[in-house]
């Protein structure tokens, strides 16, 4: 079984003239935990978004678990304004909201936080299982879903167990610091039940103790729940520590693809992102 | 915690069961006294609690800043007067329109079947859940352009409906069922306060039980955060849509209970400024606090329709003083609201409800006596 | 043709009065996302002070105290309901938009017992004149007019000029505003007393058509004002004046045609279907947040 | 319970140790109708001064009156009328408005107090209601005596109606007039103000189109005087209802110069009683500024003050004729109550409403700035 | 010199300061490194009058701070590039730019400025019509920079200016710190990234839980066993 996970194929992101992804061709297997580096407005944030639906790619598709999930072309005003490759090849408009995205197996983290700011840490967690309930409103009012709730607020306590929460779970998701905050996002994206996990910087705002804390712990939960995970990063010690693969982006365009040791050595991508390493 | 969770329902029915009985106790004091003023604040406050946590639903805890309510109220009237006035006294009523097209009732027609007091509550009853279907009806109807709006353009769109329904309730064409723009009146009514109480204590249990489930939640979490909810796998669209029927529901039945406390109804009463007044009732009880929307229900219309009475009364002047003067009850009134607004700016409650607070002195007095 | 231009005239009137109402709307919203359901209020007030003040003193007197006396209230209305809470949720400040104008109505009332009051006739602007063949005053040729010089000023000032960027800048972000040096609480007084103005100048043109002024009249010019400010998307000025043009002309047609009845309807039912096409209104910002 | 209500209140102990009887005035001093509603109880309140005792069983009554404003709303209405209830009155007079007089009627029926409309006009108030009586005409009637205006004073042909929309007053009395227009062989175009609408001009251009001889406005005061500004600019004369009868529309129509003939309750000039209580009426009100103030700053009497001074002497004609401070028997004793008045006899039939069969017609003499009486029309038999 | 003497600063009932004292010498660059949640944020954000403090005093050059209006502070020569960026954005870059400047009126130095800039981040240049919401994490935080340097600020608050930027943007920006400071410009620095802050500082205060615990030159605290323990990391330096 080697299909892959995530297939992105020819996306082009364009807002008016700006070309933000530009040709984007990817694919990441089961399993995997592979990381988008790039210089800032590379369109790592961007092509994340495509993916989950909250954007609709200007043209090219996304494929998940062998379905194609999201597919555009250039359309209205944008057909004259299309800068990018591969234009006459799509001819469907496929775009899913991201929830349906989330449904079928992907989750996803914020590069700014955004936690549910007057909800609990617990409530956090269990809100994003909503997804997960079959019950429809009328039973879930008058009670009739207590074997559903109760397990899915079972599986909440163990996922916060995971996370390191636990002792947190009654306070005000806004209250914790910072680092906590970033593993409540973790926990919540998890409680949807995903194959694929997207993060988007987790470790911005952390100190180099933080950032390697994070990296075991992310190494740790793929294991656990067996996980493919996608992440941007600019940390670059938690990027070669963890990461299967890397993918460079640079103005919209990959620039290179490899092992940890290979990027670390591309000539162009030190140029273009990682510079003299100096603590890298 | 699934024990705790039965006893929600258990709790509210028992809450429904003393209240009734605590206001069917006082009906009879009030009575014998002549204070009946005191119950028909409690009418109105009661039938407004249902308005304002209806409300509270949706601007607290979906974050859907809707003004529409006025309009599903009108529903609701209209729909509970159309459907009970009598028969007989149709041609009365319909005095323009030869007694109007519709020539049944449905308490009457069920008076028929179960006898007079029986069929007519059963009538009555469910003509109030037509009442609230036929606003979730068009809460539907109005939610598939609007729901896609943000906030102060969803709330001018909302607005915008209610006053659409209100000019159509009042077209000439429409007459014959609606009866223009003139009064409905003499229909059936519940003379006494409990049936509200339990009415409206019922829709209110509802509520607080869909607040609390999985449901209740989720709009929590889209009012927190729309993007994060979306992407958390919450369909934005549907729970919102969602949020907007229930919440027209209940305001459907609120405004077939507010046709009965008012005993007549009309299309022009129903305004945006009876909207703001809901609203204020819920932003002065706490966005987002049930028990705060029912507390400032009842302090609202005690505030405006009783206690400050003498105000207007010229007579009741200190001294040499010309204060005292119709309109300054309400001039009081607004100075009342504007300091509630400005000085307890998260409402009386606060997004608190009130078993929390009675949890929290359990809580501190448990700590003071360990203290000690 | 004259039939035609019998609808029209009043209509572009009415609509450039709606848009000067409207713009003190746009102002507002546009610095403290704050639909500022008082504003309705301050231009009758103004209207009711028009009226005192003539009795007591010539119309080139009441004229500028007049305006004086809205501006100065439209100040202390922002400082003592609207000052107090800015930390605090949007709701709130809202809702203490709701009580002001409660307050207002209900004092107005007060004061004047309900009773509808003739408006003073002021002089030339009251005149009656004959526009091909129409019979009309002088005011509704004079409305649209002084609404775009005053727009077109409104716009230069704040696309042009340093307190313009510094209200554009704290519309977002109080905090940040203040970094730079912003003090905003000028810069938001300043909203406040230019909105006022444009009340009271609205209120001049709008009761020398329609003179009487009561409590409440001004809620419906105030809340179709409302409209045409959302209409052409809430904040953004030209939608303002476009909205107002727009909803005024539109209701005349429909009231020449005969159908009265749903002018309101029609209104805001235009209004959702410009939402429908255009949830922003029509030169409204996107208020799409990157994720 | 609830049926024992109110019928033993209505009397009690006043603070001088005689005995006093409440009569409750159930009026709007806020609201849309507010300024019309403190007119209405000023006559009352004049009544009041000249009449404020009365001998039951050989005792005699002081009479308090208790005032509650029903803010011209229905909703508000019903809690205003309770607490009359509750303060123990024994009859009701009021209200302004015929809607919110039809919201509290089930309250006052159920606790057995008579309640006596002033100037509420609409059939819906009486019908059905045993305790609902009032002193003035009704609609129907005042409707077809209007259409019979325009066709005796102004030849009309056609007539634009001109009605509020969501007002049932004004939307029934447009519809009585526009029935008889069509026995009078008058044509009709009709249109709608919809609430809080200010901009005349419309109308007043497609009445002008439609080449109507006469617009018929029945509407409030306030709407009233932005159209009379409007109409005097298309030269076409108003016809108006009895609301019209108040010094607004005085110096609306001064200020337009022109043509504005309604119907009203009352005429100076019709009886020696109606010219004592213009009289009467004026100087009470100048010699309190506070009375004058709430009559608008002037000293016009409205019909609705003379109104609400009959409603207040028939109440006074029933508590003597009951002989009694109990409110249900105040009620039956008002169906045989007959009473001369300033605005005409007051005969109750069964629905408790009053036959009069000729209206009073005042226009607007724009030069003096004064109302005068245009004539007293019937119907055409 | 700016000098914060005993300085308790609380949110409602939560101490964040709990009587700080420490020193920023002209012309220097101090950084002020701690755990997340520690008050580093805080403490920049009373010395602009952002937040109000219970006691304390705060003086920029023998000037108490304390209590006075924002614009004052702002107009004395300091400048802050705050937090989570915080550009305006609805604003286009260049407005943003501007209003950095809002209280200078010179034009003509202005103008130079602005020049200075963008040869610094040449990418704002590029986007200079482009509404600062839109723009990358990094590209608006190079904004928020450049929008502080606006001002020509003598004393110069940078609340973690590499967050979310690309490693060579890092360096950058650390390089640009080192020339705006030979510039005269004096830096107040908060950095999450200890390592590099800590090399170019001249001196260093550690602040944990609302208290400072630990201050020396920058090359001392490198040093420093529990720092390095407790902020650079266990397996790399
Ligand atoms: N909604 C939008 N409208 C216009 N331009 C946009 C929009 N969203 C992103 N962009 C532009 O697209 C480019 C890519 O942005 P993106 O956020 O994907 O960058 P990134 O690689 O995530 O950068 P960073 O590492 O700084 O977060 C940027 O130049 C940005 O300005
Ligand atoms: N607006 C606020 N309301 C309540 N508490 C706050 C607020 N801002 C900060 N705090 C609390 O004050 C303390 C200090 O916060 P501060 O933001 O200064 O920390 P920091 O050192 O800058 O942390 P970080 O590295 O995460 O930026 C923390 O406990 C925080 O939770
Ligand atoms: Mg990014
Ligand atoms: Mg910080």
């Amino acid at each position: 079984m080697s299909e892959n996970v995530l297939k992105v194929e020819n996306v082009t992101m364009q807002f008016g003239g700006v070309v933000a992804v530009d040709n984007m061709n990817l694919e990441i297997n089961q399993g995997e935990i592979v990381a988008l580096i790039g210089p800032n407005g590379a369109g790592k944030t961007t092509a994340f978004n495509v993916v989950t639906g909250v954007y609709q790619p200007t043209n090219g598709a996304v494929w998940f678990q062998g379905e194609k999930i999201v597919e555009n072309h250039p359309q209205g005003k944008m057909r004259q304004q299309y800068k990018g490759q591969h234009a006459g090849e799509y001819s469907r408009a496929l775009a899913p909201t991201p929830d349906a995205i989330t449904k079928l197996g992907m989750a996803r983290t914020f590069q700014n936080i955004r936690l549910w700011k007057s909800q609990t840490v617990f409530d956090n967690v269990l809100i994003a299982k909503h997804c997960r309930t079959h019950t429809n409103f009328l039973s879930a009012a008058l009670r009739l879903n207590r074997k559903e709730e109760q397990a899915q607020r079972q599986h909440v306590e163990e996922l916060l167990e995971l996370v390191g929460l636990s002792d947190v779970k009654g306070e005000l998701a806004t209250s914790l610091p910072y680092g906590k905050q970033r593993r409540l996002e973790i926990a919540r994206a998890l409680a949807t039940e995903p194959k694929l996990l997207l993060l988007d910087e987790p470790a911005a705002g952390m100190n180099p103790q933080e950032t390697g804390e994070l990296t075991a712990f992310i190494s740790e939960i793929r294991s656990k729940l067996g996980l493919t995970v996608f992440l941007i990063e600019h940390h670059m010690d938690l990027v070669m520590d963890i990461s299967d693969r890397i993918y460079v982006l640079d103005f919209g365009r990959l620039i290179a693809e490899g092992t940890p040791a290979e990027i670390q050595n591309n000539q162009r991508v030190i140029d273009a992102y990682l510079g003299v390493a100096e603590d890298a | 915690m699934e024990t705790k969770r039965n006893k929600t329902i258990l709790w509210g029915l028992v809450l429904i069961a003393a209240f009734s009985a605590l206001s069917l106790g006082a009906e009879g004091i009030a009575e014998a006294t002549g204070q009946t003023l005191l119950m028909t604040v409690l009418k109105k406050g009661t039938v407004y609690a249902l308005l304002a946590v209806s409300m509270n639903l949706l601007n607290g805890f979906t974050g859907l800043f809707s003004l529409g309510q006025a309009g599903f109220m009108l529903i609701g009237a209209y729909t509970y007067a159309i459907l009970t006035i009598p028969v007989a006294k149709r041609a009365g009523v319909y005095q323009y329109y030869d007694g109007g097209i519709v020539q049944f009732s449905i308490p009457e027609t069920f008076s028929g079947v179960f006898g007079d007091l029986v069929g007519g509550v059963i009538g009555m009853v469910i003509t109030l859940v037509i009442c609230g279907l036929l606003a979730a009806f068009f809460g539907w109807l109005i939610g598939l352009p609007v729901l896609r709006l943000k906030s102060d353009y969803l709330a001018i769109a909302t607005l915008g409906f209610a006053e659409i329904i209100r000019t159509f309730i009042q077209y000439e064409s429409f007459a014959p069922l609606t009866n223009g723009s003139n009064t409905l009146r003499q229909y059936p009514t519940f003379k006494h306060l409990y049936p509200y109480v339990i009415i409206v204590g019922l829709c209110i249990l509802g509520i607080v039980l869909l607040v609390n489930s999985t449901y209740g939640r989720a709009f929590k979490a889209i009012r927190d955060d729309e993007i994060a909810a979306e992407a958390m796998g919450i369909n934005l669209a549907k729970h919102k849509m969602l949020s907007f029927i229930i919440s027209s529901f209940f305001a459907g039945v609120g405004g077939g209970l507010l046709a009965m406390y008012m005993s007549s109804v009309q299309a022009k009463g129903f305004t945006v400024a009876m909207t703001y007044e809901i609203l204020l009732m819920v932003v002065i009880g706490g966005i987002g606090s049930i028990s705060g929307s029912i507390i400032a229900s009842y302090l609202f219309i005690g505030c405006s329709e009783w206690w400050l009475r003498f105000l207007d009364d010229p007579g009741n002047n200190p001294g040499g003083l010309k204060l005292l003067a119709p309109g300054f009850r309400m001039v009081v009134f607004s100075i009342f609201i504007m300091i509630v607004v400005l000085f307890f700016r998260k409402g009386i409650m606060g997004e608190r409800e009130f078993p929390d607070i009675l949890r929290q002195r359990a809580k501190k007095t448990k700590k003071e006596a360990a203290g000690k | 043709m004259v039939q035609i231009l019998s609808t029209l005239l009043p209509g572009i009137s009415v609509g450039g009065q709606y848009a000067l109402i409207a713009l003190g709307y746009t102002m507002v919203y546009g610095i403290l996302r704050l639909i500022n359901f008082a504003h309705g209020d301050i231009f009758t007030v103004a209207g009711f002070v028009m009226f005192y003040a003539v009795t007591a003193m010539p119309v080139q007197l009441a004229i500028p105290l007049t305006i004086a006396v809205t501006v100065l209230l439209g100040f202390t209305v922002e400082r003592l309901a609207y000052k107090p809470l800015r930390s605090a949720p949007r709701m709130s400040v809202m809702i203490s938009a709701i009580g002001v104008s409660y307050l207002l109505q209900n004092l107005m009332w007060y004061i004047t017992g309900g009773q509808p009051q003739q408006y003073p006739v002021i002089p030339w602007i009251s005149d009656s004149i004959s526009v091909f063949g129409t019979e009309t005053k002088r005011v509704t040729i004079i409305t649209p007019i002084l609404t775009i010089v005053l727009i077109l000023a409104l716009v230069t000032l704040i696309k042009k000029t340093r307190i313009g960027m510094a209200m554009r800048a704290a519309s977002r972000d109080f905090e940040t505003a203040r970094l730079m040096g912003i003090k905003i609480n000028s810069v938001i007084s300043m909203t406040f007393v230019i909105g006022s103005f444009l009340a009271a100048v609205g209120s001049f043109l709008f009761f020398s058509n329609y003179s009487t002024v009561s409590p409440t009249v001004g809620t419906m010019p105030g809340l179709k004002a409302f409209v045409a400010a959302v209409f052409g998307g809430i904040g953004s000025i030209p939608g303002a004046v476009v909205g107002g043009f727009i909803i005024g002309i539109c209701e005349n047609i429909i009231r020449g045609l005969g159908y009265s009845t749903f002018s309101d309807a029609f209104t805001f039912a235009l209004l959702i279907v410009v939402l429908f096409v255009k949830p922003t209104g029509l030169f409204g910002e996107k208020l799409e947040e990157k994720v | 319970g609830g049926n024992s209500g109110g019928s033993d209140g209505g009397s009690g102990s006043g603070a001088s140790g005689s005995k006093v009887i409440k009569i409750g005035i159930y009026e709007p001093s806020s609201g849309n109708n507010g300024a019309g509603g403190k007119k209405e109880v000023l006559g009352i309140e004049y009544a009041n001064t000249q009449v404020n005792t009365v001998t039951i069983g050989g005792e005699e009554y002081s009479i308090e009156l208790v005032p509650v404003d029903n803010q011209s709303e229905n909703d508000k209405g019903v809690s205003a009328a309770q607490q009359l209830v509750s303060s123990g009155v024994a009859v009701v007079l009021g209200s302004y408005g015929s809607g919110v007089s039809m919201a509290a009627a089930p309250v006052f029926e159920e606790a057995k107090i008579a309640a006596i409309g002033c100037s509420c006009t609409n059939p819906g108030v009486t019908l059905g209601n045993p305790y609902y009586f009032r002193v003035c005409y009704l609609d129907p009637f005042q409707g077809s005596v209007l259409a019979n205006l325009a066709k005796d004073e102004f030849s009309a042909k056609t007539a634009y109606v001109f009605t509020e929309l969501g007002d049932d007053y004004s939307v029934g009395l447009g519809e009585y007039f526009t029935q008889e227009c069509g026995r009078l062989g008058i044509q009709v175009v009709a249109d709608q103000n919809p609430q809080g609408n200010t901009d005349m001009s419309g109308f007043v251009n497609a009445a002008k189109s439609a080449g109507a001889d006469v617009i018929f406005a029945p509407c409030s005061t306030t709407v009233a005087s932005l159209l009379i500004d409007q109409a005097a600019s298309a030269g076409i004369p108003l016809i108006a209802g009895d609301t019209w009868d108040d010094a607004v529309i005085l110096q609306a129509a001064s200020k337009a110069g022109t043509d504005v003939y309604f119907s009203t309750f009352y005429d100076e000039g019709a009886s020696d009683a109606a010219a004592a209580f213009m009289d009467g009426f004026k100087s009470w009100l100048n010699a309190n500024s506070d009375k004058l103030s709430n009559n608008g700053g002037s000293d016009t009497v409205s019909a609705v003050s003379a109104l609400g001074y009959d409603a207040y002497m028939v109440a006074v004609e029933a508590i003597k004729a009951a002989d009694s401070a109990d409110s249900d028997a105040i009620a039956q004793a008002l169906s045989g109550v007959t009473y001369t008045g300033v605005t005409g006899d007051v005969v109750f039939d069964d629905e408790g409403d009053v036959d009069k069969n000729i209206i009073f017609i005042k226009g607007v003499d724009t030069e003096k700035g004064e109302f005068y009486s245009v004539k007293e029309q019937g119907l055409a038999q | 010199m700016l000098k914060i003497e005993n300085l308790h600063v609380a949110y409602g009932g939560i101490q964040a300061l709990r009587g700080i004292s420490m020193e920023v010498p002209d012309g220097k660059i101090v950084t002020l490194i701690g755990a997340n949640g520690a008050g580093k944020s805080t403490t920049l954000r009373t010395i602009t009058g952002l937040v109000k403090a219970v006691s304390g005093s705060v003086q920029w050059n023998g000037e108490e701070l304390l209590g006075k209006p924002i614009d004052r502070i702002i107009s004395a020569g300091i400048a802050m590039s705050p937090e989570g960026r915080r550009v305006f954005p609805d604003l286009t870059v260049l407005e943003n730019l501007k209003l950095g400047a809002y209280l200078r009126r010179n034009k003509a130095e202005i103008a130079k400025d602005l020049q200075w800039v963008y040869e610094l981040f040449p990418r704002l240049k590029e986007r200079d019509w482009q509404a600062a919401g839109t723009l990358s994490g990094g590209e608006q935080q190079m904004l928020a920079v450049g929008r502080a340097l606006m001002s020509r600020p003598k004393l110069l608050l940078m609340d973690e200016p590499s967050l979310g930027l690309a490693p060579l943007v890092v360096q950058d920006i650390f390089s640009i710190i080192g020339e705006i400071n030979r510039q005269g410009v004096t830096i107040l620095l908060i950095e999450q990234n200890a390592n590099m802050a800590l090399k170019i500082a001249d001196l260093a205060y550690v602040l944990e839980t609302g208290n400072i615990t630990m201050s020396g030159t920058g090359a001392e605290l490198l040093a420093d066993e529990r720092v390095k323990e407790a902020y650079l990391g266990k397996h790399k330096s």
